[in-house]
């Protein structure tokens, strides 16, 4: 199965008027049809800025300084503005992480989603009511027909993602970018998001992209994997495989510090158990460390993690991690 | 609608705090009617002054004169003005409506001018315009709008005669009903582009602080993630948005924009109430100013009741948004 | 022993515009013994952070009583309340917004000793000295302003501040939900670590059960204003018997678990809104073993073995939908 | 858990600390990067200049005839030229100077002080006090303001103080919503909520914890309020409701207005004089409002 979008060695950098800082450094993602891709790591490594430079919506004083974003054959960094606005929400739509903001707060849901439905498939007033009305019911909204009319205040926090996801969803996308999408949302709504977009993954063959700080959400969507840490990608492989066999000090550091659900007889050895612990914090932007960026954390970084840029090294099947020591993992935590 | 109901008895109860006042500053002012009719007829015998205390009730105690001034001016009796002989409140139904024209075309130029000129600043903050309007916006603010008066009418008198100067119609008068609309239309425009001069700042610096913040959102954000073009996404999704403080500083501004209306009445003659205060503050004709005070404080009320059902309109989260009464399960949380 | 913290049906209501009124905490009550830690996990709109506010009295209950250690917080007012404050002190969710950005570091940490007057004047720096050791940072810091340090680097100047007073009770009100992974975990160590040297009391308010699990000695799950479970934290993850826990359990995504969430138990529909709360069982809506005795009846609340307490008509009866707790049931 | 990106950190301090950052130092030096804000205090240090060290370098008495009434500007006696009583223009624009902005600095402070006051016990205490005192609020702020102040000068007097006072009387409503607004937005915040847990009183969280969190956008708002009041006694004095016998910009614009076609400079310079001052007062406004928050100033 060819990817239907191919991110290879994409630059981002910021003009915070003194210089230019690299916010992504050279990261390479593959999106098949039908599968979703977990891009994982802790807020400030650029995750969401990989998101914006793909859907052309870098906030002001970012821009893209290399590499290539390929949607079905096309160079979307090469595209003209107009053709970027014919593929957004069209073939690539995009949801967001705060169901509270994210919609128009003085615009009725059926409008906000037959909005997109007018103006790519040139659908009029009465057809465009069916789709939103289509679209409600795919994403399992109780009672749909009242919640056309209604305003976005007067629907609780996982209707309105539900929403989101009906927008994504109308024109029948080939990539969806989830950013964060149930990180603001209770956990039983949480659940029964990740289930819906499963289920609409299987009918419509959709790719997915799921943003996300949390492993628990990646085993559960995923089926591949990358792990972001200061704007580089550190590690990539299937879920299973990177989940069971995690082959970065950093994947390896994050499982660690995800603290586990320990039920019925496991209940007992919960309370010995300790949390992992990464020291430190993430560099900020402009202080990202010359050769490996996660060395300053790393338990296993020497001489070479602090002078040599570590090169990509195959961990297992379609399974790479970029690091010096990936031999030695049992040491870690 | 219960809360229409609730906000009439408050105007009204503050209408009778506005009458109550009325009546404190009568008692307090210098001397009284009486004292003011026996000036007028240059003296008076004991006996003589005794009876019009009596008939004026000024013997009665305090209360009692109160409630005797809140009945007489239920039946619209605001007392009899001396210079202009004649009932204050036929004085005050002649000028009324110069005076409300002038206000109302003035804050019309205002808004629309002014909400234009930051709308488009806004989309292009740093554009040649955007700092035009940022220039214009605090020039109009600093200038007294007497000042701006007396140079328009510089202007206007002697080196481009091109409008009328003083008062609202012609000597002359004109035949045609036409004619004579036409007439105070072009003896209207001076006062009411003075007028507007300060609040077309106001609302210019308003509408662009409040669309740069709207046009940051997250839901404009989705916006652009639909591919919509700038176009669309500022008069489809952020106008209307932008728009509710502009509404809101109607309503509460309308007050200062009589204090303005004073001012430039007096520069142009404009024979409006404005004019009338200033005439009647010179001799001291206490009823007719109060009067003045109270017509304002209605017309001030009256807009604030227009701009809060504006406001329900724009922004459902206030105006109860749905038209179909049905309330959906499991409400916001 | 008696227990340090004794609550009992403690009510919050807030009264609305339109005349409704929202009942936050509906009758709640539990006791938290010197050096436990009793954790309050619950969903949005539950009032796990009203109980919260209602024990620092930053709120004030309608009903039920609070006592810490002999006081009544609940009915105390003005000075006699203020003198007691040193008891008890809190940790908030945001790092962002629970430091004065006026006040530098130590300052911060040092103003409870100066608001009550604790200790000597001379004293009070040592002890805040002592206090950025305690938690991990250079006593040097104390100069700089909030705006210098990170989120958890500010987490960690909350949890100083919180200390200071050597309070009996900390009330921590999601101190790590705003906190990336990596730093969640150094804080909750950081928690943990303190509590062993300095016996410290803490309530711990959450809505992540697996760090309920990791910090807590007593768990109580909250729905809509009421415990629905309440038990020792290794009874309630080795027995749990109340289908609204067995939601969250479920709905809880860990990195190694391996079925795929179609298969696993989930309630449809979000908590109704506690403005006006069903009567009988409030999760009869959303449960999947409601009946008609669950919608009418307020459920009694059943005792088992190690006061582990269920409100639920059928506690006992039904087979866990969880694979784990079934078979321990077994 | 939301994305809480870092940016603004330092190392972590265990190692060679940095320098403390006041939040005062980085308010300054956003301040005198931005030219506007320099160009108004240029403005106003000129107008204070001219008015207070006026009288020093242009010594001649405003009151007394120097020329022949309506002299252009640019004539041996009156380099700016007189008014319609042979007065020199430029002696009267700077005595004119020190009423106007007297009055309108002293009207300022009242509408300040009260507008604060009024505005921070409804914002704090709310219920019903917060009810009471909206609605006196809203009470003055139905009744427009320059007719509210004509009346009670003509009933107390056309005195220096009575206009000072009449001006703050009438015009503190909008400082007080504005405070309002503050102290219910701070009052909520997790630092107040700290401080009372940790044993704060109610006047210690008004004055210690809200009031300097609440300072900025208030400073701002008295200062526009300077502005406002010297324009409010600019119109009160050319109404001729100004103290008769102490000159002021207004009261020249007033006295002049019936030449203006043949004087045009009596009733131009006063106003210009206005102009300027209220301009470099509103420019320095917005200089400190940008630099507060700074997310207004990067736009």
């Amino acid at each position: 199965m060819d990817p239907v979008l191919e991110i290879t060695d994409l630059k981002v950098g910021v003009d915070t008027g003194r210089q230019v800082q690299s916010v992504l450094d050279g990261v390479s993602l593959k999106l098949t049809p039908g599968k979703t891709l977990g891009v994982v790591g802790e807020s400030g490594c650029g995750k969401s800025m990989t998101a914006l430079s793909t859907m052309g919506l870098l906030p002001d004083r970012f821009a893209v300084s290399g590499g290539s974003i390929n949607l079905m054959g096309e160079d979307l960094l090469a595209a003209k503005p107009a053709r970027m606005r014919e593929l957004r929400g069209n073939a690539i739509s995009m949801i967001f992480q705060e169901p509270m903001t994210a919609l128009n707060p003085v615009l009725t849901v059926e409008r906000q989603i037959a909005e997109v439905v007018e103006l790519h498939q040139g659908k009029t007033g009465a057809e465009a009511r069916e789709i939103a009305l289509e679209m409600l019911r795919a994403v399992q909204i109780p009672s749909p027909e009242d919640r056309l009319a209604a305003y976005p205040h007067e629907l609780s926090g996982g209707m309105r993602q539900r929403v989101m996801i009906a927008i994504a969803l109308a024109c029948r996308p080939k990539v969806i970018i989830a950013d964060e999408p149930t990180t603001a949302l209770d956990v039983t709504v949480q659940a029964q998001i990740f289930r819906l977009l499963r289920e609409l993954q299987e009918q419509t063959e959709t790719a997915i992209m799921l943003i996300t700080h949390d492993l628990g959400a990646v085993a559960e969507m995923a089926d591949e994997v990358a792990v972001l840490y200061a704007g580089k990608c550190v590690e990539s492989g299937p879920v299973r495989e990177i989940l069971s066999n995690p082959s970065h000090p950093y994947t390896r550091g994050l499982m660690a510090c995800t603290p586990r659900l320990r039920l019925g007889a496991a209940a007992a050895s919960a309370a010995e158990e300790g949390l992992g612990e990464i020291p430190g914090m993430v560099p900020p932007l402009g202080r990202f460390p010359k050769a490996c960026r996660f060395a300053p954390r790393c338990a296993l970084a020497d001489a070479r993690c602090h002078a040599e840029a570590p090169p990509l090294v195959p961990a297992g099947p379609d399974h790479s991690a970029l690091c010096w020591h990936t031999d030695k993992m049992e040491q870690v935590a | 609608m219960p809360p229409l109901v609730k906000r009439l008895a408050s105007a009204i109860g503050l209408l009778v705090a506005v009458l109550v006042l009325n009546f404190l500053l009568i008692q307090m002012a210098p001397g009284d009617p009486v004292e003011v009719i026996v000036g007028e007829m240059g003296g008076a015998s004991e006996e003589l002054i005794a009876r019009l205390r009596a008939e004026y009730g000024l013997d009665k105690p305090v209360i009692v004169q109160l409630g005797l001034y809140l009945s007489k001016v239920v039946t619209g009796d605001f007392g009899y003005s001396y210079y202009f002989n004649q009932p204050v409140l036929s004085l005050i139904l002649q000028r009324l409506p110069a005076t409300i024209l002038l206000v109302v075309s003035s804050l019309m130029i205002a808004v629309v001018v002014g909400t234009l000129m930051g709308i488009y600043s806004a989309r292009k903050p740093k554009g040649l315009l955007s700092h035009f309007v940022t220039i214009f916006s605090l020039v109009g603010y600093a200038a007294p709008v007497f000042w701006t008066g007396l140079m328009l009418l510089i202007l206007f008198a002697s080196v481009f005669p091109i409008f009328p100067v003083s008062g609202m119609q012609n000597v002359r008068g004109s035949e045609t009903w036409i004619g004579a609309v036409l007439d105070v239309l072009h003896h209207l425009v001076l006062p009411s582009v003075t007028l507007a001069s300060i609040y077309i700042a106001t609302y210019s610096r308003l509408s662009r602080a409040s669309m740069l913040d709207v046009l940051g959102s997250d839901y404009i954000r989705t916006a652009r993630a639909k591919g919509l073009n700038e176009r669309r996404v500022i008069f489809g999704h952020a106008l209307r948005n932008g728009l509710i403080p502009v509404v809101t500083m109607v309503g509460l501004q309308f007050g200062q924009l009589f204090a303005g209306a004073v001012l430039v009445e007096t520069v142009f003659n404009w024979p409006g109430l404005g004019r009338l205060a200033y005439e009647s503050i010179l001799r001291r004709d206490y009823p007719t100013i109060l009067a003045i005070l109270f017509f304002s404080a209605i017309l001030v009320m009256v807009a604030n009741i227009l701009t809060d059902l504006a406001y329900g309109r724009i922004d459902p989260r206030i105006g109860g948004g749905r038209r179909k009464p049905s309330k959906p399960k499991g409400a916001a949380q | 022993m008696t227990p340090l913290l004794d609550v009992q049906d403690l009510k919050v209501h807030f009264p609305l515009a339109n005349g409704s009124t929202v009942h936050a905490v509906d009758g709640v009550s539990f006791q938290v013994n010197e050096g436990d830690s009793f954790g309050i996990v619950g969903e949005s709109g539950s009032g796990k952070s009203t109980t919260a506010q209602a024990l620092m009295r930053l709120v004030d209950p309608v009903a039920g009583s609070i006592t810490l250690d002999k006081h009544d917080l609940g009915r105390l007012e003005g000075e006699a309340l203020r003198s007691l404050r040193h008891m008890l002190q809190m940790v908030f969710q945001d790092p962002y917004s629970s430091l004065n950005p006026w006040l530098r570091a130590g300052q911060a940490v040092r103003e409870p000793l100066d608001l009550m007057g604790l200790g000597p004047a001379r004293g009070r720096d040592k002890r805040v000295d002592e206090m950025f050791r305690a938690v991990g940072l250079h006593p040097d810091a104390k100069r700089l302003f909030p705006h210098q340090f990170s989120g958890g680097q500010r987490q960690r100047l909350c949890i100083a501040r919180a200390m200071v007073t050597e309070p009996r009770l900390i009330v921590c009100d999601e101190p790590v939900s705003a906190l990336d992974v990596a730093i969640q975990a150094q804080i909750l160590n950081l928690l943990k670590k303190l509590q062993a040297e300095k016996h410290l009391t803490y309530v711990f308010i959450s809505h992540d059960l697996a760090v309920v699990q990791h910090l807590c000695t007593h768990v109580a799950v909250m729905y809509l204003g009421e415990f629905v479970e309440t038990a020792p934290t290794q009874e309630l993850f080795a027995n749990a018997k109340h289908p609204y826990t067995w939601s969250l359990m479920a709905a809880a995504l860990s990195p190694d678990d391996t079925t795929p969430s179609t298969e696993r138990f989930t309630v449809t529909g979000e908590p109704p809104s506690p403005i006006n709360p069903p009567k009988g069982c409030r999760f009869a809506g959303r449960c999947p073993f409601a009946t008609d005795t669950c919608r009418a009846e307020k459920p009694p609340v059943k005792t088992f073995a190690e006061g582990h307490k269920v409100a639920c008509h059928y506690a006992g009866e039904l087979t866990p939908p969880l694979p784990e707790l079934a078979a321990h049931a077994a | 858990m939301t994305e809480t990106t870092s940016a603004r950190t330092t190392a972590a301090p265990e190692a060679t600390g940095p320098k403390p950052a006041h939040p005062a130092l980085e308010f300054l030096r956003a301040f005198a990067r931005n030219q506007s804000a320099i160009i108004g205090l240029i403005l106003l240090a000129i107008v204070l200049g001219t008015t207070f060290l006026g009288p020093v370098f242009y010594d001649v008495d405003p009151y007394s005839m120097v020329d022949m009434p309506f002299v252009a500007p640019g004539g041996d006696y009156a380099p700016l030229g007189t008014d319609y009583l042979g007065r020199d223009m430029l002696a009267g624009i700077i005595e004119g100077g020190r009423a106007t902005l007297a009055v309108g600095a002293a009207a300022a402070v009242i509408s300040v002080v009260i507008g604060i006051l009024i505005g921070s016990l409804a914002g704090y205490f709310g219920g019903w006090i917060d009810a009471a005192l909206m609605k006196v609020t809203e009470f003055f702020q139905i009744l427009p303001t320059l007719l509210l102040a004509m009346v009670l000068v003509t009933i107390f007097g056309a005195t220096l103080v009575t206009i000072t006072i009449a001006i703050g009387a009438v015009s503190w409503p909008q400082v007080a919503r504005l405070a309002r607004a503050e102290f219910m937005k701070i009052r909520k915040l997790d630092y107040v909520q700290a401080a009372r847990t940790a044993g704060a009183r109610d006047a210690y969280l008004i004055f210690r914890v809200i009031l300097p969190a609440a300072l900025p956008p208030l400073v701002v708002a008295a200062g526009l309020a300077v502005g406002a009041a010297i324009l409010f006694e600019a119109g009160m004095s050319f109404l001729g409701l100004g103290d008769p016998n102490t000159m002021s910009w207004g009261l020249i614009i007033g006295q002049n207005r019936n030449y203006l076609l043949d004087a045009w400079w009596t009733v131009t310079l006063p106003g210009v004089a206005i102009f300027i001052t209220v301009l470099a007062i509103s420019l320095v406004g917005d200089g400190i409002n940008d630099a507060l928050n700074p997310k207004l100033r990067r736009r």
